[in-house]
Order: C-alpha cells, then sequence, then structure tokens
C-alpha cells in the first residue's frame, strides 16, 4: 500500500498550495492580475488533461474539443444567468451536457480513423458553435452575459478533481485498455477489448471535464460569444497535449502552464506577439517532436518506479 | 508582467510626466482589421497631441495589448490594465462583445473605458436599464442608425417592400437590422425577405438570387465594407438595381476599390462624417492620416480610434486630474464638442449624441446627400 | 567487389555493429547467419545506405560507398530486398515491379526483365492488378524479390527471402537465387534457413551480438560444431 | 430558373473550393500530413497575384505564373525547414508544426502591411451570359475549367509519369523508395512545389475572382478544403474536385432555402454523414487493413 | 474422443472478385493439436481472421463451443474463449511487457469505472489479483525477467514468445497460432516445440496452427488440414499428408526436407 500512502501526499501538497494562494488573495497581496491568471491557468490544464485523455490516452485523433468547452460554458451559463441555479450546480449540469454531446458525437464518428476523425471532430465542435450562434436565447453573436462566479476554489478544486479521476482511471485496467486501443486497435480487440466502449467512453469523460472547464471559463469572463469556441480554440488546447508530450499527463499540465504564462506576457508585444508565438511553437515542435515530457510522467523523475507510461499501478 | 517600474507608484501614472492610455483591442484573430484600425487613428492622434505638448504638459504613454479579438483575452487584458499598468483610460475594444468584456473591470478599477466603435447598447446600459458609470463610446448606438435608414428608404426613396441581408455573426449587423425593421414596419412598409451571411463569407450569390426572386424594392444591408464590397458587386452582377443601404461600417476608400464604382451607384450609407466634407478638421485629418500611412485613406475605424482619444484629452483637461472617477465624469459630462466624426454631447445613457449624414455613392465617390440630427 | 572494414553502426546510443568486417567476391552467393538481433539486417542496411556507419569503410567496385544516400548506392549497382518485403502496398503488383527499375532507362529490356520475373513467379503473373498490400506473406516476398532484380543490380542483399514461406515456394526462392547467380549477380544473403543457405552459399559468416565471430567455406562452416549447436537446431 | 441559377452558383463557389482542395490533397496523398500552412500559401499566392497585377502592371497569365513560382519556393521552403526534421516524428507532431507555419505566414504578413483588405483590379472580362434565363459568368467557367484541366494533368502526373510513381511509392514506404533509387528528399519537395503552386494559383483566381484578398483570407477556404478533400476521399485527385463540387452545391441549397446562417453547419452535417456512411469519402477505397 | 469445441461449416469469404476461402469444413475437438498449412496465398490467415471475428465470412456458419460466433466482434469471440497470435507480430510496442499481458487480463477483473476512479478496495484486488496472474504468465515463458522493458525493445524471438503468453492470458479454450516459427532459427525453433506442448498442457489448451516449417508441424501436429485456393485439399495424420500425392505437389515438393 506504499504507492496510496504517495497518493496522499501529492494530495496534502496540492491543498497547501491552494491554501497559501488562497491567503494571498484574501490578504490583497495577490491582485486580481494574478487571480486571473491562476484561474485561466487551471481552466487550461483542465482543457489539456481533459483531451490528454481522448488523444494522448486513448490516441482518438480529436480537434473539436471547444465545441464541448462551449456546451459547458453555455448550459451552465444559462442555469446560473437565466435560471437562478447555484453555481456548483450549474457547472456540474454544463459538465455533464457536454458529456452528453461528447457521447452524441463520439458514438457515430468514432469509428472512423485518423485525420477522417479529426475533421469530424471538428466538423461537430463547428456545428455546435454554429447552433449558439443561431439560438437568440443566448444572445446569438452578441454573446451572452455572465455572472462573474469563479473563484480561485472553485478553478483549484476543478483542477483536482479532473487530475485525480483521469489519473485514477489511466492507472486502472480500463485506461489499459484505452492505451491499447491508442497502441494497435485490432490486437486490442483480438484481446478481448470493446474498442468502440472504450473509445467512447474516454470521449464522454474527456468531454464531460471539458464541460467542467466551460463552467468557470463562462463565469471568469463576464460574457460568452460563440466566436470564442472556434476551431482556433480548439488547435490551442491540442497545442497543449501534443507540446507537453502526447501520453503525458504532467507534460499536458506544464504545458499549459507555461503557453498561458507565455501568452500572457506575449500581451505586451502587440504587433508581433502571434509571430513569435508560432515560432515557439515551430521550434519546440522541430526539436522536440514528442513534447517537452515525451511520454513521460514528471514522477518518473522521483523514480517510484520507472515503467512504461499507464502502467502505473502496482498497489 | 512588471514590464516597467516607473509606473509600479500606484496613483494612476498621475504623479510623473506622463499620461498613461491602454490601448485594448483586435490587432490578431479574426476582426484584427477593425481593431488594427482602430490602433492606427489612435497612434496618429497620440503623436498630434505629444507633438503639441501632451495634455497639461504631459505626454501620453500608449500602452498597447492585442486581444486576439476573443472576450476571455480582452478582460485579462482589460485587468493588465486596470490593475498592472494602471492607466487612466482604456481605449477598446473594436468589437462590443469583446468591450463588454471589459466593462466590469472597469467598474471595479475605476477605470473608464471608452469603445471606439462598440455600438451595441448593452455596452453602456445593463439589462435593467442602469448604466454602466465608467462605459462611453464614441459611435452611434445600433438603433439610431438602423431608425434613420429605415425612414431613409421609406421618405426618400419611397421604398414599400423592403429587404434586409445582414451578418448574422456581428452584433453590430444584427442590432442596426433590427431598429430597421422595427421601424419599417411601424411606418407602414413590408419587409418581404430577412437574410444573413457569415462575416468572412465571400460568395453570397446563392442569396443573393432568392433575394432577387423576391423583388424587393429597396436591401438593406448592414454590416462591414469587407463583406458589403463583395456583396454589392454580385449583387449588381447578379442583377439586383435597387438602392441598398447600409450604415458606418460602408465607410472605408476599400469599399469603392472592393465593389467597383458602378456597382456602387444607387447605393446609401448612414455615417458619422463625410471624408469629402470640406471641413477643415476633416481635411486636415484625412491628409494627416494619409501622410502617417503610406497614402492610404482613412476609413470609420480610423476616425473613431482617432476621435476617442481626443475625446479622451479633452475629459482629462475638463477634468484636471487623471483619476478615474473624475474623468469618468468629465466624459460624463461631455457638451458640444467637436470632432472629426461630428459634433456630441454625452446623454444619461452614455450614448454621444451626434447627428448623422446620409452619404450617397456616385461613380465611386461619397456624395452628401442629407444630414439627420439626432 | 564488396569490402566493409571495421564498422561500427549505432541505433541512437545502441551498438549494433562492432567493428564487422567482410567481403564479398564478385559471383559469390556469401551467406550471413546468426541468432536473432545478432545485427544481419543492420549490415545490410549499412551497405545499401539506409545507415550510416559511424565507423570504418566499405567499398563496392573500389568504390567507397559508406555513407552515400541509399539512391547513389542503388545507382552503383546494390539492390536490397529488406526484411518484412515492405512491398508498396497501395500500388498494383506491376507498378511495384516498375518501381525497382527506377533508375533504369533502357524501357525495352525492363520489359523482357518483368516478363522473366513473370515466368519464375507466376502467381505474380495471376495478381499483376492486384494491390500488394491484400497480397498473402509469400506472394509479398516473391514480389519483393522480384522488385530487387529488375534494378539488374550487380550485387544483390537478401535479408531473410525465405521467411514465412511455404517449403516449395522456399526450394523455389533458393533456386531463383542461384539462378541470379548464375547470370552474373553477386549475393549477400541473410537467412534463418542456415541449413538451406549454407547449402547454396560459397563463403559463410557467423554474426553474433554485432560480431563476427566465425568465417569460412559454406560447407566447413555446415560441419562446424559451434554451428551445429546454435543454427542447425538437433534435425 | 431560380433553381437553375442556384446549381450555377453552387458549380462555381464548388470549383473554387475545388481548385484549393487539389493541392491540399496531392501533399496530404504523398506525406500524409494535414498541411494548415496550405491556406496561407494560397493567401500569398493572391497577394503576389495582387503586387504583379496592380503594381508591376503585369498581365493576368504572367502574374498567375509569377505566383505559382513563388508558392511554389515558398512551399519547397516551408518543407525544408519545418517539416523535413518532423518526417519520422508522428504525424500530430507534425500538424501542430504546420499549424504554427500556418500563424506564422499569417502574422508576418500582418506585420507587414497590417491587416486591412485589399481589392484586386479588374483584369479579366467580368462579362456574364444569359442561360436558359440564368446568368454564367465568364469567370465560373474560366475556374471550372482550370480545376478540371488541373484536375487531370494532376492525374496524370501522379499515376503516369515517373516522378507520380517515386511519389506515390514514397507515401507508402519511405524506406523502400529509397531502395528503388528515388531520392525521396526531390520527390518530396516537388510533391510539396506543385502543390504550393496550385495554391497559388488558386489565389490569384480566388482574388481575381471575389476581389478582397486579405492576410487572414486562407483559414476559412483552408477548412472547406480540407473538408473538400475529406469528402472526396483524401489524398485522391478526382476525389478533390468531387468534394469541392458536393460542398458548394450543398452550401448554395442551403442558403437558397434561406437558412444561410446554418451553411457551414450544413456543410459538416454533409461531411460527417458521408463519412458514417462511406468512412474513406465518396471516391476513397474502403480497404481494411490486412491482418 | 472429447466433445466438439469447434465445427466450421461450408465457410468461405470474398474480397470484391477474389475467393479467399470457399468451402471450408473443420471440426475441431477440444484438446487436440491441429496444424493448418498450405501455400502462401492459400487462405490460412484468411480463415483464422474469419474464426476471430476479424473478417466475417460471406457464406457459412462458425459455432464454437455450442454457439454461433460468426457475426460476433471479435472482442466478443476472445470472451467466449477464442484467441490469437498474428503473423505480423502485434504487440503494443509502446508498452511494458507486464502491461502487454495485462491488457489481455483485462476480463479477468471486475473493478468498474467508477470503483477505478474513486479507487475502491475492489479496484486494489482486481488489480492486485492481474497483476499476479500477469507475472505467472511471463514466468512461464520466462519473460518476466524483462517485464518492466518496452515490448518493442525484445528481441524478435521474446517478441513472438510475448505474443503467445498475451494470447494465454485472455485464457483461451482454442488458441491460434499464426506462424508462430517465422524468423526463427532452428534451434529457437526446437524450443518453441516444447513450449506449445507445454501450455497445452498446462492450460488444457486446443491449438490450431499455421505453419510452414515441416519440422514443427510434422513434429507436434496430431491432425493436419491443407489449404489450397482457398479449398480444403487434404486432412489427415502427418503421415498421411506428408504422402498426399496433391499436397506434395501443391506445397511440400518433391523430396520433402526435414
Ligand atoms: N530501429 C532500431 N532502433 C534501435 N535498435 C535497433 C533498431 N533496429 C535494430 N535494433 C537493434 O539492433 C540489434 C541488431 O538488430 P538487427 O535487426 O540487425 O538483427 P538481425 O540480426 O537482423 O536479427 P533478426 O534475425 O531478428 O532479423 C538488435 O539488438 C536490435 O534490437
Ligand atoms: N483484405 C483483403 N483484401 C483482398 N484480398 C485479400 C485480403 N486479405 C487476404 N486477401 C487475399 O486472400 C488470399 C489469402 O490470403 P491469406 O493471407 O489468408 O494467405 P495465407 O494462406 O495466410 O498465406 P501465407 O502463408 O503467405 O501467409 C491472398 O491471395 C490474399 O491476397
Ligand atoms: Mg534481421
Ligand atoms: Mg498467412
Amino acid at each position: 500500500m506504499k504507492k496510496s500512502k504517495i497518493f496522499w501526499i501529492y494530495i496534502a501538497v496540492a491543498l497547501v498550495v491552494y491554501a497559501i494562494v488562497e491567503l494571498l488573495i484574501v490578504n490583497g497581496q495577490l491582485d486580481m492580475y494574478y487571480s486571473n491568471l491562476f484561474i485561466t491557468i487551471a481552466i487550461n490544464i483542465i482543457l489539456a488533461v481533459s483531451l490528454h485523455l481522448v488523444i494522448g490516452i486513448t490516441g482518438q485523433f480529436s480537434i473539436g474539443h471547444a465545441g464541448f468547452l462551449a456546451v459547458g460554458a453555455y448550459i451552465s451559463a444559462i442555469f446560473t444567468t437565466n435560471l437562478g441555479f447555484p453555481f456548483p450546480v450549474a457547472l456540474i449540469i454544463g459538465a455533464i451536457v457536454a458529456a452528453v454531446a461528447g457521447l452524441i458525437v463520439g458514438i457515430p464518428t468514432l469509428r472512423l480513423k485518423g485525420d477522417y476523425l479529426a475533421i469530424a471532430t471538428l466538423g461537430f465542435a463547428e456545428i455546435i458553435r454554429i447552433i449558439f450562434l443561431n439560438i437568440d436565447y443566448v444572445g446569438g453573436a452578441a454573446g451572452m452575459q455572465v455572472d462573474y462566479l469563479t473563484t480561485w476554489t472553485y478553478a483549484f478544486f476543478g483542477v483536482l478533481i479532473t487530475i485525480i479521476v483521469i489519473a485514477n482511471f489511466t492507472n486502472s485496467r480500463h485506461g489499459r485498455a484505452c492505451i491499447a486501443v491508442r497502441e494497435d486497435e485490432i490486437a486490442a480487440d483480438a484481446m478481448g477489448i470493446n474498442t468502440t466502449y472504450y473509445k467512447v467512453l474516454a470521449f464522454a469523460i474527456g468531454s464531460f471535464f471539458a464541460g467542467l472547464a466551460g463552467g468557470l471559463f463562462a463565469h471568469n469572463f463576464f460574457i460568452i460569444q460563440p466566436s470564442q469556441f472556434g476551431f482556433l480554440k480548439s488547435f490551442d488546447i491540442l497545442i497543449y497535449v501534443v507540446l507537453g508530450g502526447l501520453g503525458s499527463l504532467s507534460g499536458a499540465v506544464i504545458a499549459a502552464i507555461l503557453l498561458t504564462v507565455i501568452s500572457l506576457y506575449l500581451q505586451d508585444f502587440p504587433e508581433t506577439r502571434m509571430i513569435i508565438y508560432s515560432l515557439v511553437l515551430i521550434i519546440v515542435m522541430l526539436y522536440r517532436p514528442s513534447g517537452l515530457m515525451g511520454t513521460k510522467e514528471i514522477t518518473d523523475f522521483f523514480k517510484f518506479n520507472k515503467k512504461a507510461k499507464g502502467g502505473k499501478v502496482n498497489e | 508582467g512588471s514590464k516597467d517600474q516607473s509606473t509600479t507608484s500606484g496613483s494612476k501614472g498621475n504623479s510623473s510626466k506622463e499620461v498613461k492610455i491602454g490601448l485594448n483591442l483586435e490587432l490578431s484573430g479574426n476582426v484584427a482589421s477593425y481593431g488594427s484600425g482602430i490602433a492606427k487613428g489612435a497612434r496618429l492622434a497620440i503623436k498630434e497631441i505629444n507633438d503639441n505638448g501632451g495634455i497639461d504638459g504631459k505626454k501620453i504613454v500608449p500602452v498597447e495589448i492585442d486581444n486576439k479579438s476573443d472576450a476571455a483575452e480582452a478582460t485579462a487584458a482589460a485587468i493588465k490594465l486596470a490593475t498592472q499598468e494602471k492607466v487612466v483610460a482604456q481605449i477598446g475594444s473594436a468589437t462590443s462583445g469583446n468591450t463588454v468584456a471589459a466593462v466590469q473591470i472597469a467598474n471595479k478599477n475605476k477605470m473608464p473605458v471608452i469603445g471606439p466603435s462598440a455600438t451595441s447598447p448593452t455596452v453602456t446600459v445593463n439589462s435593467d436599464n442602469s448604466v454602466n458609470e465608467y462605459a462611453f463610446r464614441t459611435c452611434f448606438i445600433d438603433p439610431f442608425q438602423g431608425r434613420i435608414a429605415a425612414n431613409f428608404a421609406l421618405n426618400t426613396l419611397k421604398a414599400k417592400n423592403v429587404a434586409i441581408f445582414s451578418d448574422s455573426a456581428s452584433d453590430y449587423a444584427k442590432g442596426l437590422a433590427k431598429s430597421f425593421k422595427e421601424t419599417i414596419e411601424e411606418n407602414g412598409g413590408k419587409v418581404v425577405a430577412e437574410e444573413s451571411y457569415v462575416a468572412k463569407d465571400t460568395d453570397f450569390k446563392s442569396t443573393l438570387t432568392r433575394l432577387k426572386s423576391k423583388k424587393p424594392d429597396f436591401i438593406y444591408i448592414p454590416g462591414y465594407y469587407e463583406e458589403v464590397g463583395l456583396i454589392v458587386k454580385q449583387a449588381r452582377e447578379a442583377g439586383i438595381t435597387v438602392p441598398l443601404m447600409g450604415g458606418d461600417g460602408w465607410d472605408s476608400p476599400k469599399m469603392v476599390e472592393l465593389a467597383g464604382g458602378d456597382s456602387l451607384n444607387n447605393t446609401f450609407f448612414t455615417n458619422h462624417y463625410s471624408s469629402e466634407d470640406p471641413d477643415e478638421k476633416i481635411q486636415k485629418f484625412v491628409e494627416a492620416f494619409k501622410g502617417a500611412n503610406k497614402d492610404q485613406a482613412p476609413d470609420a475605424f480610423n476616425a473613431l480610434g482617432y476621435d476617442t482619444v481626443y475625446w479622451l484629452k479633452d475629459a482629462i483637461e475638463r477634468a484636471g486630474s487623471t483619476d478615474g472617477e473624475k474623468v469618468k465624469d468629465a466624459l460624463a459630462e461631455t457638451k458640444d464638442l467637436s470632432l472629426v466624426t461630428g459634433t456630441f454631447s454625452v446623454d444619461e445613457n452614455h450614448h454621444p449624441v451626434k447627428s448623422a449624414t446620409v452619404l450617397e455613392f456616385k461613380d465611386g465617390k461619397q456624395v452628401f446627400n442629407s444630414k439627420v440630427n439626432p | 567487389m564488396l569490402t566493409i572494414n571495421e564498422i561500427n553502426v549505432f541505433y541512437g546510443n545502441i551498438q549494433a555493429l562492432k567493428g564487422v568486417s567482410l567481403e564479398v567476391n564478385e559471383g559469390e552467393i556469401v551467406t550471413l547467419i546468426g541468432a536473432n538481433g545478432a545485427g544481419k539486417s543492420t549490415l545490410l542496411k549499412t551497405v545499401s545506405g539506409l545507415l550510416k556507419p559511424k565507423q570504418g569503410t566499405i567499398e563496392f567496385q573500389g568504390k567507397t560507398i559508406a555513407g552515400k544516400a541509399a539512391q547513389t548506392i542503388v545507382k552503383a549497382g546494390i539492390s536490397h530486398v529488406p526484411e518484412g518485403r515492405r512491398v508498396f502496398s497501395n500500388m498494383s503488383v506491376e507498378e511495384n515491379l516498375d518501381l525497382g527499375a527506377y533508375l533504369r532507362k533502357d524501357h525495352k529490356a525492363v520489359a523482357e526483365d518483368k516478363e522473366r520475373i513473370f515466368k519464375i513467379f507466376p502467381i505474380l503473373l495471376e495478381r499483376r492488378k492486384q494491390l500488394s498490400g491484400t497480397l498473402s506473406g509469400g506472394e509479398q516476398q516473391m514480389l519483393a524479390m522480384g522488385r530487387a532484380i529488375m534494378a539488374r543490380p550487380k550485387l544483390l542483399l537478401l535479408d531473410e527471402p525465405s521467411m514465412g514461406l511455404a517449403p516449395l515456394m522456399v526450394k523455389t526462392i533458393f533456386h531463383t537465387i542461384e539462378e541470379i547467380r548464375k547470370e552474373g549477380t553477386t549475393i549477400l544473403l541473410v537467412e534463418q534457413n542456415a541449413h538451406m543457405a549454407l547449402s547454396i552459399a560459397d563463403r559463410a559468416y557467423v554474426i553474433e551480438t554485432g560480431h563476427v565471430v566465425l568465417s569460412g567455406l559454406a560447407k566447413d562452416l555446415q560441419e562446424a560444431e559451434q554451428v551445429k549447436a546454435a543454427y542447425l537446431g538437433g534435425l | 430558373m431560380e433553381w437553375l441559377q442556384q446549381l450555377i452558383n453552387g458549380i462555381s463557389l464548388g470549383s473554387i473550393y475545388a481548385l484549393i482542395a487539389l493541392g491540399y490533397t496531392m501533399v496530404y496523398g504523398i506525406i500524409k500530413l494535414i498541411n494548415f500552412a496550405h491556406g496561407d500559401v494560397f493567401m500569398i499566392g493572391a497577394f503576389i497575384g495582387f503586387f504583379a497585377i496592380s503594381r508591376w502592371d503585369l498581365g493576368f497569365f504572367p502574374a498567375l505564373l509569377l505566383a505559382m513560382v513563388v508558392c511554389a519556393l515558398l512551399g519547397v521552403f516551408i518543407e525544408r525547414v519545418a517539416y523535413k526534421r518532423l518526417r519520422n516524428a508522428t504525424r500530430i507532431a507534425a500538424l501542430i508544426t504546420a499549424i504554427g507555419v500556418s500563424l506564422l505566414i499569417e502574422y508576418t504578413t500582418i506585420f507587414f502591411r497590417g491587416a486591412q483588405p485589399e481589392a484586386y483590379p479588374n483584369v479579366v472580362s467580368s462579362k456574364t451570359f444569359q442561360f436558359l434565363g440564368a446568368q454564367i459568368s465568364m469567370q465560373s467557367i474560366m475556374i471550372l475549367s482550370v480545376s478540371i484541366v488541373l484536375m487531370l494533368i494532376l492525374q496524370f502526373i501522379v499515376h503516369k509519369t515517373k516522378i507520380g510513381k517515386a511519389m506515390r511509392a514514397v507515401s507508402y514506404d519511405v524506406e523502400a523508395a529509397r531502395l528503388m533509387g528515388i531520392n525521396v528528399d526531390n520527390t518530396i519537395s516537388v510533391t510539396f512545389a506543385i502543390g504550393s503552386a496550385l495554391a497559388g494559383a488558386a489565389g490569384v483566381i480566388f482574388g481575381v475572382y471575389y476581389t478582397k484578398i486579405d492576410p487572414l483570407m486562407g483559414i476559412i477556404p483552408g477548412v472547406k478544403a480540407f473538408v473538400a478533400a475529406v469528402l472526396g476521399g483524401i489524398g485522391i485527385i478526382p476525389g478533390a474536385v468531387a468534394g469541392g463540387m458536393v460542398l458548394g452545391v450543398v452550401e448554395t441549397i442551403v442558403s437558397a432555402l434561406g437558412f444561410s446562417s446554418w451553411r457551414d453547419a450544413a456543410a459538416f452535417i454533409i461531411l460527417i454523414l458521408i463519412l458514417i456512411f462511406r468512412p474513406s469519402g465518396i471516391f476513397g477505397k474502403n480497404t481494411r487493413e490486412k491482418v | 474422443m472429447s466433445d466438439l469445441l469447434l465445427k466450421v461449416e461450408n465457410v468461405g469469404i470474398q474480397f470484391g472478385g477474389l475467393k479467399a476461402v470457399s468451402g471450408l469444413n473443420m471440426e475441431m475437438h477440444a484438446g487436440e493439436l491441429i496444424g493448418l498449412i498450405g501455400p502462401n496465398g492459400a487462405g490460412k490467415t484468411t480463415s483464422f481472421n474469419m474464426l476471430t471475428g476479424v473478417y466475417k465470412p460471406t457464406e457459412g456458419t462458425i459455432i464454437f463451443n455450442g454457439k454461433k460466433t460468426n457475426n460476433m466482434s471479435p472482442h466478443q469471440v476472445t470472451k467466449s474463449g477464442v484467441s490469437r497470435t498474428f503473423q505480423n507480430i502485434r504487440l503494443f510496442k509502446d508498452l511494458s511487457v507486464l502491461d502487454n499481458v495485462k491488457v489481455a487480463n483485462h476480463s479477468l477483473a471486475h473493478h468498474s469505472v467508477i470503483s477505478s476512479i474513486f479507487r475502491l478496495p475492489s479496484y486494489f484486488s482486481g488489480e492486485t489479483k492481474m497483476e499476479q496472474e500477469s507475472i505467472e504468465f511471463l514466468k512461464i515463458f520466462g519473460l518476466d525477467p524483462y517485464m518492466n522493458e518496452l515490448a518493442k525493445n525484445l528481441p524478435y524471438g521474446m517478441q513472438r514468445r510475448l505474443e503467445i503468453a498475451r494470447a494465454l492470458a485472455a485464457k483461451p479454450k482454442l488458441l491460434l497460432l499464426d506462424e508462430p516459427a517465422a524468423g526463427m532459427n532452428p534451434q529457437e525453433t526446437q524450443d518453441l516445440m516444447g513450449l506449445i506442448a507445454l501450455i497445452r498442457e498446462k492450460f488444457d489448451l486446443t491449438i490450431l496452427l499455421i505453419e510452414h516449417d515441416m519440422g514443427l508441424v510434422m513434429g507436434i501436429c496430431e491432425r493436419i488440414y491443407v489449404l489450397d485456393h482457398g479449398q480444403l485439399i487434404a486432412e489427415g495424420k502427418p503421415e498421411e499428408i506428408r504422402n498426399n500425392k496433391k499436397v506434395i505437389e501443391a506445397y511440400l515438393g518433391e523430396e520433402v526436407t526435414e
């Protein structure tokens, strides 16, 4: 049971970090700028980790993650702003509806492979966006004004829950089944794994957390508009996952933090911002094509065990 | 983000010899051309002011932030301007949505925000009709232009069966279309067709073919010149000869190049001013802008960006301070301020009250048609 | 004809060949035997230019070819039938054969060679228009050999040509190898089927974990205890 | 009559998509790279054509040629610098790089000339004539014929010429292709050159036809071309044209029915439906992996 | 003879115009070790693919253990007790050796997704059980020292063995081996023969194997089916097959080499 002890140590460390930041915010040492930065980072981590499950673990090339972000954002916003539900309830409803959307998208499309799957998911995300664009109840193109409810506490626990759920899922027989699908679908099938079930399952879980991130996102920015959920947003999330290292959860987290900070920093160079950003992207990919972390996890460096990723369970 | 230490001293850049102004604009992303249009106008104004000794002797220091045409980024940028850069006021953003994103931040941090082209009423007025104290705009509000266009169509052009072709991805276009439709219907006209396109489309033929079959005698096309230029061209190619009309989004020298002078005959638009207006102020601006931008003639965004800076300067001078609260009050109390895009006062909803001009295209030239007072 | 001198080849940090030297004379069949992972395929890949040796030299007909691009080496007259067939799976059988003659300009002779290959492997004629990816394993092996012969090489490198073939086919393949040699092509053959390989080869090298451990005339090696025990099995 | 007109509208829109999709599918077919920068090479082509015609006073055809040459060089340059190193990396890494290249081209262009659009001068007759009461413009006939001719040429190159065979060989197995004596680097460069030249040509034609060009003009047509290519069966040259046509006609029908704000959604719905029933597109052969 | 385990009746499959297999009839009884041989392209692998649900036969029925499996998907067939190795090795290359086996062990444990996510007791017991069992399998194949290596880093011969271990971990009644000795030298082939005999005893298996190495086939198979051009041309004991005219002509060649 040594491993489970380590698990609790991680949790404890995380909670301490949370408490310190919360304290600094309450005392005003960290102003709105920093709290907003931390919340944004948290949202991006949730997005990255949820897509990591779909692409990195299950190997399904989905490039339409922003669609589920949009579902979570709009649904939760409707529930708080228009229907007056408490924020946490709205968050969960948003996530569940996003998961359902994930099922609806996933069941027909996950039979597709590779680039065909990619374009189909991109297509679905665009369809979702266009639907919101055409619904006047949520403001159409003008967007929907949303109450400011997201706090560091919500964001932090959102991240914590996302990481725990996805890491635990990955390190179980179910996660292994997903990895087997990624490695060789035919062989996985021949080993008795219901590949369709696991693809759809991973997709739905990924969508659920994207929806959660959507709820946090919507209530952090006063207004949501369909144009925020275009395919370029999906690409941003995809970039976190790939830049971090496909198959590495900690890589996704690190890349999400890094790129959010870089992007914020580059605001000071409005003229060259996107040029620098794209150069960073190209150069990292050229010199580290398997991403910053490769398939390693940060815990590998503490050598608790030195096994291939995805196979970490031996409590 | 603590880029320059000189400004970390708290009191809103007041202490030093400079006035910091934030520009929260769409410099990349899908409406980059609007944001950069405002930036160009604003930069020109800032340069002129600084060359002439600044505001009360203090130089304007602009802090430009690119919000990537994204409301979330616009929020983050506003937070940064308010809490890190501690600017006196924010100019921007180009679109109403991105400006709305900054408004709550503005109220919280007592930082006035002026949306040069944020036409939606919601920028300054909340759904419960309360006014956002720190939010302002330089442009018309949507309903105003829509109403003028409708009256023009009914009364001047004697149109009866009108059609609307608007950008469904733009709240600006939708706002204009809405008030246009209401006014038409209130005054006995008939809307025979309502169609929409999506910004960045280039091919409008199928919808135009459909519109043509509805036989309208006037088509209202609120939207920006980038698409409208193509729509007018393709409409004429499709054999639509009736008068076409739009709003200030039509104002750009590119409009003529895109649509072609012939196609533009028999088209009209409402605007703040006419760049052909011999008025000295206007001509001076047009010349200065061309000089600074490789002979490019200014469009509506350039003019609004330019005016916004001058308006802010005026307010700071009247307030005698760079304190956000005082500047806000001065902005709200603006009376008969004469700028390039017209002479205006600010009403209780923070809308600039200014007269509109109806312009007509004749052989590729904007010609003054009539003036409509608010 | 081919002289390999003290080459070292690496995959990243793993050294697969450690100071290997070897010689092939014109008109010979030389076979290379050794356990899985000994480095046989690596050696062939290095000769044909798919890998570059870190140290050492390779000369072909007096000219050094180590480190040259693969297409240059093919042009010089070395053809390689790689391990695992590697046919162009979405192209037809015939197109695969045409690609074998990619660098040749003598169209008439190419057409003749094609006919000859169809004679050696009649099944390929039958499957002429079929996409080669849907061929059976054995059919693909034949195609891969046929494709290499189409280049009319001076030296043919064969990597386990009998792998996965039916007994009758194995015989055909080895028979073909002898035929090709008779027509003047020199052959360097890697085989697991050491019996057969030694029976048609003139000389042989035994390679173990990146080293040449034994070499000599094929018929001598057939008798050597060391070889018998390790590679010929108890049959 | 209205419907005939709409059909014509659909086909002329479709031929534009087809034109862009051809280069896309070509590059994809050979190196299996979703080249997101294709739309931006298309944009560069449009600008080269614009400058050639309006600043340097070249005629339409010299401008077209110039744009094709410059884009071909640009394409080869991009491949050598940004994609070559990634040949053995995961496809997704190459995709991210392509996204990076796309952003780089877009924003470098904006950096040097701003984001405002430019209007193409009138160089090709925009005459229209009547056909059964519908209007057909000379330009759309030109675009349709250019697309079809290019399709035929490409099809010929890829399937009948030596370099075409080399391209296909490279697309299936790079190492085995080397063993055939094929110069893989050059073959890939040629592929990029052709694909990018096509993008450049499409850019100029687009500019002439629709008048407006701007630095971000490549994004939407890029995605649409990708959709068209997938619809037809990605990597299959006639498929790109067929896919473009289907897309154009579907979009037109949706707008003609008065649902223009749904037309992109409709395009994607058609795409998804086709993929569900024909997972490799209209022309794609559904070859199952042999086990 | 014991119970009928597998009955293949008139099975055939067509790819476009090509009839890869037709009118195939086979019967296997529990505990048998049977060979399937035939020239290249005869349809052996294709038959395996039909038996395992990878291809759906276009005609005939396959009855395994009393159940029709024609239209089952591969994972269902595997769950009903048929597992296989592949002609071209298909390991999960980037997974560890141990995880490769654990994947095949998937259905042995029953802890749910929920229990995994919340780390309920059933998760720990299930995972522990899977791990222990997997290690047992690796031990049998002498692969336990390499259990933390990535599968792709194993030498070829070991990869073949790992594939068999993985197939066994799915707890089949019927094991299908597609050219298990391909690419092995005679010595390694000998070892493999011993291993096949061993697992057959130990796990009470029925085995059907495709192989071109006649030494192996004749050495361990009790019965042999011979396919040619998609059709059964002979069936019988090794002795009978060895001397069968048709088989010699189509497959073995004149003098049978050993
Ligand atoms: N691409 C590669 N990356 C890393 N190591 C490799 C690679 N290819 C081969 N090796 C290693 O190099 C060594 C020699 O391999 P090689 O393929 O040359 O052996 P071989 O003698 O041909 O064996 P076989 O009989 O299995 O074909 C082996 O230890 C192998 O694991
Ligand atoms: N998916 C497919 N599409 C088309 N033809 C196929 C397909 N799969 C197999 N075939 C054809 O079916 C025939 C039988 O192939 P199969 O792989 O079963 O042969 P095999 O008996 O296993 O041969 P080998 O011993 O060479 O592996 C071959 O001619 C092959 O080309
Ligand atoms: Mg080898
Ligand atoms: Mg087979």
